[in-house]
């Protein structure tokens, strides 16, 4: 992990390449200035999103976890964006039962054409997730957990 | 293994925010990676040929291009690593172009986010597999989506080339906006002398199958191989039968049914042929208005008809048709009146819009081309036309310019002049956009030779006072607040996407943008292509555009539904699922979820039962890899091993 | 539904030129079952130059208002003032999205705005809480000779984010309620024109002008008088008229009421408990005629209170439509 | 529990089948072990307490033999849930359902007696009397029932071709359901952190809780322990043993049935359970589904809705 001290903290974004993936093209291609902690994992669709790649991620140290699929009636692959939906939705209700804080995961839709809202979108969750600071790190050793333990 | 980094400077572009002389430095120390370079145009030939010559020389089984977004140039390179002898699925991209350095100021956060993108790339392409693409046959049928002049001009273009086309439209009779208009700009062509023709060859082309009065139901199905389920709409009239000699219109006793295609300038029959010149030319019932349907007595038009056609029973009937590309040429739509109540939101009948002025322009219109006040039947003298009456207003939702209101105006101001001498025209304007070839001769001939009195200003307000519409606004270039008396105003109202085009889209599985018109897959380089393979888009379907461009767009997508035609067979993308049959459990999870049926049951010689992929159908979403528990159907490409490399790169491990 | 309760803002007019209106809106509240909650300590709402001048002090003085009525724990505040309103709703939105003009607004506080408090105009009380329907069954009056132009002048219903009531460019809210009251209500197109009001000093020639098109509007639409909601807009037409008749040669003598005024009268209430006594230009000979609703046409009118009223007056204007018989109370004009 | 009115269904099941699941004595009176009844002369040695707690439906997906299996509410959902999933076939199966009062929490029982060896138990109504070498002790079963007995709504078998006994009313309101789960969130988003970390610091990664689990069908595929996806390693890091037990947990939304094997099962004591159960109670909450009540269902998870009533775009902030 080699995040840039002080300034960044890491943030993984999961984007469809057909919508959200094109949206972050088009906010770039527009210029639209966005803070530079996120970084972009590619995947065809949201329906590709496994919910246990978000929690791999949320306990192997990243303070945000952000998915960006296509709007709801408008998936490449018609359906993809419906399951996501309901995955990721019941990871966000899960996610605080095991003390991670669901405002450090974010899912959302984003088309295309919208480079405003991909921006808008980046710095608001990035704010966010400065606003939460790092994300608590785990104990690794049994020290440390004797700690937690007292 | 071998992987070779090539970092692009993109001009200035990247190597402004970016160090990527650092960022090749630093990433040759990454694992795997042999090789890394930086390059002023990666993607020009000398920067493909260096690609080449790397791989070679140094022996890469890798490559990874850090450069601008894959959805750009991840094509190009790998054809590049291709020739250069490597399977073209050993090739990732970092997007560090619209990601990274266009993004962010800081070139030392840039850099560190540019290193950090190919260290995910390299990871994720010592993962790759080689994948090598299935030939399949393509249906070399063509279905064309709307048959306005754009989808008449892609229909025939591509029925004169030998294909087979089915041309489906949505109203009764072809010709769309077109066949509607009086004359055309800038040469004022007579608009039905010109598309006439056209629909006539249409009508009998022997390779274009016509479904008037027909909607898409259902697409299935992928490039090549396309299932399409058509709606025929009832019209409740047998068209094999109907004649079209137009007794039943002249005797239906209902008379104030709305004209939708005059757009209700006067009021038609609940039986009617839409004009004269229709394609086909057969009745159609309007069921809202028809007393035999709604209220069950009446029966009028059955009575007279000689062919013995109606039929109010008919229900509406459904056609698949099977075809292997789509052209999209659906058209646009005009806003409500209604949304404009500073100008009366339509409570005045003499204001009306600048569709409704062409029919009252035309000879063949409700009036026989006599320009009459609706409230009264006098012909005006003074007229007033608004343009951007809704476009180009943030404040209901429409920012952009509908393109040809500026042309329309112009000729509805000559025109106005020829049929009434004695009138004055007056053009509220924000901007005279004239820039096609003749087109600013044409505004100004306008002017000059017609007397139109073009006042630079908005319209705040139109009311009545008396019998006249008071049209009140500003002259910024005199700086002060005018106001006109006029007996009719036009309004030149925003054009709009089509009424359903998102409906449409939703089932062609193609992008709109926020205003509902379509999206293309590039919007300079790829203009009529969408990024559904095989979908291509005509017309104002895409943007409100004026006849000649929608042509030259009828025709680009015809070329491109005849280029991908020439070959017989197409190669399939391979990367999809496949299942490990070892690691499957039988639950068929998968099956109940993939989008598109792409996922059957397979029973082994033990008995046991796996899942098993139907490679001609799968897409290549990746709901079933998610979906599996044991991760015993892999998405190729786009593996779990594959994405969590890349999460394992980011967080710690 | 109606609220129980609502906080209530008068503002300075209602305190001065306006007070038929604040009474009126009171009368009227009543009967309709609300009780109005006096906001303890009012201070200006800012929407005085002050907003020309500071935007951070307008924005002070509306929110000050507003941290008072957020202690009084009622859902709604109403004040039936549209510029009152509008500042109130600037200032809400402006503390509430943004951070940095909040502080600086509560820094310049003693008591701090948390941003909880729900505007309304009384007018979008009366026709949303209530409703057109519960109006109609509380009328016990009929005015038969009253044909009105509904007047909303510039702010009530704009700009239509902030304001968030009715239609922009074409309100109906006033013209439905009068018409709940039986009342015949012309279509009249200048609903949202400029009358002037704000200019009324510094460029009183301008003023003079766009009322004087205003009224002509009104007399061209048969129209007989002028119903508003804004204490600006009522004096800008009662008070000038006298004016404009001068200075255009014109003869208006058109009553302007306030709709809680002509609601009030449909109610059953007498004009001096509306304030009708108020106005410069009467409006006693279009409301003599007033009867309780459902009594024959032959019925004697509704029993006035011996009021000294000028007599009927000439007709406002040659072609007036027929039956608006011109009430000038040229006494008072003098 | 009937254990005369089960024989007797046995002994008419068993010449239909290949064969019928039930239980038996095993180590001592606490622990009934499961037993494959293949012939009439086995059916006596059958029992039926309160301490029979095993899942016996968990053998279904891997018998290919026509099975009569008896199985308490918990356990009928299971059967349902398999049938649903395509797991097993109904026709298969022979459902001998029992209505139950709730079953002992072995390490609960064991707590109370000092850990002495137990020597005979007896069962009564709402009861169970251990005896020890040196004591003979009295427990109410509410004391000692396992914990998802304390709030179960489903006593008697929600599917069962013979019924062993009488229908049994829930004892616990609806509402009441997941009061247990909604205490606990209503600790600090810290506390509940420190709760789980000391709880999954002590996970010994043995993979019990899994095997025991009837829903875990993924045998030798489960990816906490495949390399192709290599979705884990074998360091006993707290993350990683947090990361399978997010995995378990995931894997089941909207398809654990809450017969509470994997907590039993757990050398450890860590509540497991409790993972599955909050994510039961949002599928309840967001699509009104309960995991193994209905064969004609579809698990939630693998279908939707167009427009999903309970599911509102969230707002970053």
């Amino acid at each position: 992990m080699s995040v840039v001290e002080g300034k960044e903290l890491r943030i993984v974004g999961f984007l469809c390449n057909w919508c959200s993936y094109g949206g972050a093209d088009t906010a770039g291609v527009s210029r639209f200035k966005q803070p530079t902690d996120l970084r972009i994992i590619r995947v065809p669709c949201s329906g590709r999103v496994d919910p246990l790649f978000v929690v791999k991620a949320l306990i192997n140290g990243a303070d945000g976890v952000l998915v960006s699929g296509c709007h709801p009636r408008d998936c490449h692959y018609s359906d993809g964006n419906y399951y996501a939906r309901r995955r990721l939705e019941m990871l966000k209700r899960f996610l605080p039962f095991v003390g991670i804080d669901a405002r450090r995961f974010h899912y959302t839709w984003v088309s295309a054409s919208e480079g405003q809202r991909w921006q808008q979108t980046v710095t608001e969750f990035t704010t966010l997730i400065h606003e939460l600071g790092p994300t608590p790190a785990f104990p690794q050793d049994q020290t440390v957990l004797k700690e937690v333990r007292a | 293994m071998r992987v070779g980094v090539f970092i692009c400077h993109c001009g200035n572009n990247i190597a402004g925010t970016v160090d990527v002389a650092r960022a090749a430095e630093e990433t040759a120390k990454l694992p795997h990676v042999v090789y890394s370079t930086h390059y002023m145009y990666t993607c020009s030939e000398p920067g493909q040929d260096e690609i080449k010559q790397a791989i070679k020389r140094e022996n890469l089984d890798r490559v990874v291009v850090a450069a601008c977004s894959p959805r750009m140039h991840e094509l190009t390179f790998r054809r590049t690593v291709e020739k250069a002898g490597l399977n073209r699925y050993f090739f990732e991209m970092a997007n560090i172009r619209e990601h990274i350095s266009w993004i962010g100021e800081n070139k030392e956060l840039n850099t560190n986010k540019a290193i950090e993108a190919v260290r995910m790339a390299v990871e994720k392409v010592i993962r790759d597999k080689p994948l090598h693409s299935t030939a399949f046959k393509i249906n070399k049928r063509v279905l064309v989506i709307g048959a306005g002049v754009a989808g008449m001009q892609s229909a025939l273009d591509c029925a004169d080339g030998g294909l087979d086309v089915v041309l489906v439209e949505k109203s009764p009779a072809i010709g769309g906006m077109m066949a509607r208009l009086d004359k055309t700009f800038p040469t004022i062509d007579c608009s039905i002398c010109i598309l006439g023709p056209k629909m006539v060859d249409v009508a009998q082309h022997e390779h274009i199958s016509l479904h008037a009065y027909s909607e898409i139901e259902e697409i299935k199905g992928y490039v090549g191989n396309y299932q399409v389920k058509v709606r025929k709409k009832t019209p409740y009239v047998d068209w094999t039968k109907c004649t079209g000699c137009g007794e039943c219109m002249e005797k239906c006793p209902t008379k104030n049914a709305y004209d939708r295609f005059n757009f209700g300038v006067a009021p038609t029959r609940a039986i009617n042929i839409p004009f004269p010149q229709a394609i086909p030319k057969k009745a159609t019932i309007d069921a809202q208005y028809c007393r035999q349907i709604q209220k069950g007595k009446c029966g009028v038009c059955a009575k007279v008809c000689r062919a013995n056609a109606i039929n109010f029973e008919l229900p509406d009937q459904f056609v698949t048709e099977e075809v292997g590309a789509i052209i999209v040429a659906s058209g646009y739509g005009l806003i409500d009146q209604e949304l404009l109540p500073e100008y009366g939101g339509g409570r005045y009948p003499d204001v009306i819009t600048g569709i409704q002025y062409e029919r009252l322009l035309n000879a063949s219109g409700p009036t026989s081309g006599h320009i009459q006040r609706p409230s009264d039947g006098t012909e005006p003298k003074s007229i007033v036309f608004v343009s951007c009456a809704g476009s180009r207003d943030k404040s209901i939702g429409i920012p952009y310019c509908s393109n040809f209101c500026c042309m329309y105006i112009a000729k509805q101001a000559i025109l106005t002049k020829d049929h009434i001498p004695d009138s004055q025209s007056y053009v509220f304007y924000m901007d005279i956009r004239a820039t096609g070839k003749g087109y600013d001769e044409f505004t100004r001939r306008a002017q000059e030779d017609y007397g139109a009195k073009y006042i630079r200003g908005r319209v705040s307000r139109i009311y009545p006072k008396g019998k006249k519409m008071i049209v009140q606004g500003a002259d910024t270039l005199l700086g002060a607040k005018v106001e006109v008396e006029a007996d009719l105003v036009v309004l030149a109202t925003a054009a709009t996407a089509a009424p359903g085009a998102a409906a449409l889209a939703e089932k062609l599985h193609i992008s709109y943008d926020t205003h509902g018109f379509y999206v293309e897959s590039h919007p300079k380089l790829r203009p009529v292509e969408t990024n559904t393979a095989g979908v291509y888009l005509a017309g104002a379907a895409q943007g409100p555009k004026d006849i000649p461009a929608s042509v030259g767009q009828g025709s680009a997508a015809a070329a491109k539904v005849l280029a991908l035609f020439s070959r017989d067979m197409l190669e399939s993308d391979p990367a999809i699922a496949r299942v490990n049959q070892n690691a499957c459990v039988g639950c068929l999870k998968c099956v109940k979820t993939c989008p598109f049926q792409a996922i059957k049951e397979q029973e082994l010689r033990g008995g046991e039962v796996v899942a098993s992929v139907i490679e001609t159908i799968c897409a290549g979403c990746g709901v079933c890899t998610s979906t599996c528990p044991c991760g015993a159907i892999q998405l190729q490409h786009f593996t779990d091993n594959q994405l969590l490399a890349e999460v394992n790169s980011l967080c710690l491990s | 539904m109606i609220e129980k309760e609502y906080a209530y803002y008068a503002g300075c007019s209602l305190e001065g030129t306006a007070s038929s209106y604040d009474r009126s809106i009171r009368v009227i509240l009543k009967a309709l079952g609300a009780t109005l909650r006096e906001t303890e300590d009012w201070s200006c709402c800012g929407s005085t130059p002050a907003h020309a001048m500071d935007h951070v002090l307008a924005g002070a003085l509306a929110a000050r208002n507003l941290a008072i009525v957020e202690r009084m724990e009622t859902a709604t505040l109403t004040t039936p003032c549209p510029s009152c309103l509008s500042a109130f709703k600037k200032a809400h939105a402006k503390v509430t999205q943004d951070k940095a003009f909040s502080d600086e607004v509560n820094q310049l506080l003693d008591l701090p705005y948390k941003g909880g408090v729900k505007a309304k105009s009384t007018l979008q009380v009366i026709y949303e809480d209530v409703g057109p329907d519960a109006v109609t069954s509380k009328v016990t009056t009929v005015l038969p000779d009253l044909k009105a132009a509904c007047y909303y002048g510039c702010i009530l219903s704009r700009p239509p984010k902030l304001a968030a009531f009715d239609d922009p460019e074409n309100p109906v809210s006033m013209d439905r309620l009068l018409a709940a009251c039986g009342v015949d209500v012309r279509d009249f197109v200048f609903k949202t024109e400029c009358c002037g009001a704000a200019f009324g000093v510094p460029k009183k020639e301008m003023v003079l002008r766009l009322t004087h098109k205003v009224l002509t509007m009104v007399q061209d639409c048969g129209a007989n008088c002028v119903v508003v909601a804004c204490p600006l807009c009522q004096q800008n037409l009662d008070l000038r008229q006298a004016q404009v008749n001068r200075a255009m040669g014109s003869s208006f003598s058109i009553p302007i009421l306030y709709f809680s005024q002509v609601l009030g009268l449909a109610f059953g209430f007498q004009p001096e408990e509306l304030g009708l006594d108020k106005h410069i230009v009467s409006a006693d000979a279009l409301i003599r005629s007033r009867r309780p609703k459902g009594a024959e046409d032959a019925a004697p009118p509704v029993k006035e209170k011996a009021r000294k009223s000028t007599a009927q007056g000439t007709a406002g204007k040659p072609g007036d439509a027929p039956g608006a018989e011109g009430t000038a109370s040229a006494a008072k004009e003098a | 529990m009937n254990i005369e009115k089960l024989k007797e269904i046995v002994r008419t099941v068993l010449p239909s089948v290949d064969v019928v699941i039930g239980y038996k004595k095993g180590l001592d009176a606490l622990h009934p072990v499961p037993c494959f009844v293949t012939s009439p002369d086995e059916i006596d040695a059958l029992v039926l307490n309160p301490a029979c707690t095993h899942n016996l439906a968990a053998y279904l997906p891997s018998l290919k033999k026509k099975t009569a299996v008896v199985v308490k509410g918990c356990e009928s959902r299971t059967v349902v849930q398999l049938v649903q999933e395509g797991l097993i076939k109904r026709e298969n199966v022979v459902v001998i359902g029992v209505p139950c009062q709730g079953v002992l929490s072995a390490r609960k029982v064991l707590n109370a007696i000092n850990h002495q060896p137990v020597v005979e138990a007896a069962f009564e109504n709402d009861a169970v009397i251990v005896k020890t070498r040196k004591a003979e002790t009295r427990l109410a079963l509410n004391d000692v029932a396992s914990d998802k007995c304390l709030t179960c709504q489903y006593p008697t078998p929600v599917l069962s071709d013979h019924l062993a006994g009488e229908q049994v009313e829930s004892k616990v309101d609806e509402q009441a359901a997941y009061q247990d789960i909604r205490q606990f969130d209503a600790q600090s988003l810290e506390e509940r952190r420190a709760y789980w970390l000391k709880e999954f610091d002590r996970c010994i990664r043995c993979y019990a809780c899994r095997n025991a689990c009837p829903m875990c069908v993924c045998r030798e595929s489960c990816i906490a322990e495949t390399r192709d996806p290599h979705w884990m390693s074998q360091k006993a890091t707290l993350n990683e043993k947090m990361m399978f037990h997010m995995i378990h947990a995931i894997h089941l939304a909207g398809r654990c049935t809450e017969c509470g094997e994997c907590e039993r099962a757990c050398p450890m004591g860590i509540p497991v359970a409790k993972l599955k159960k909050k994510i039961n109670m949002e599928m309840k909450e967001l699509f009104g589904y309960e995991p193994g009540i209905s064969i004609d269902d579809k698990p939630p998870m693998y279908t939707f809705k167009v427009e999903e009533e309970k599911i509102e775009e969230h707002k970053i902030r």
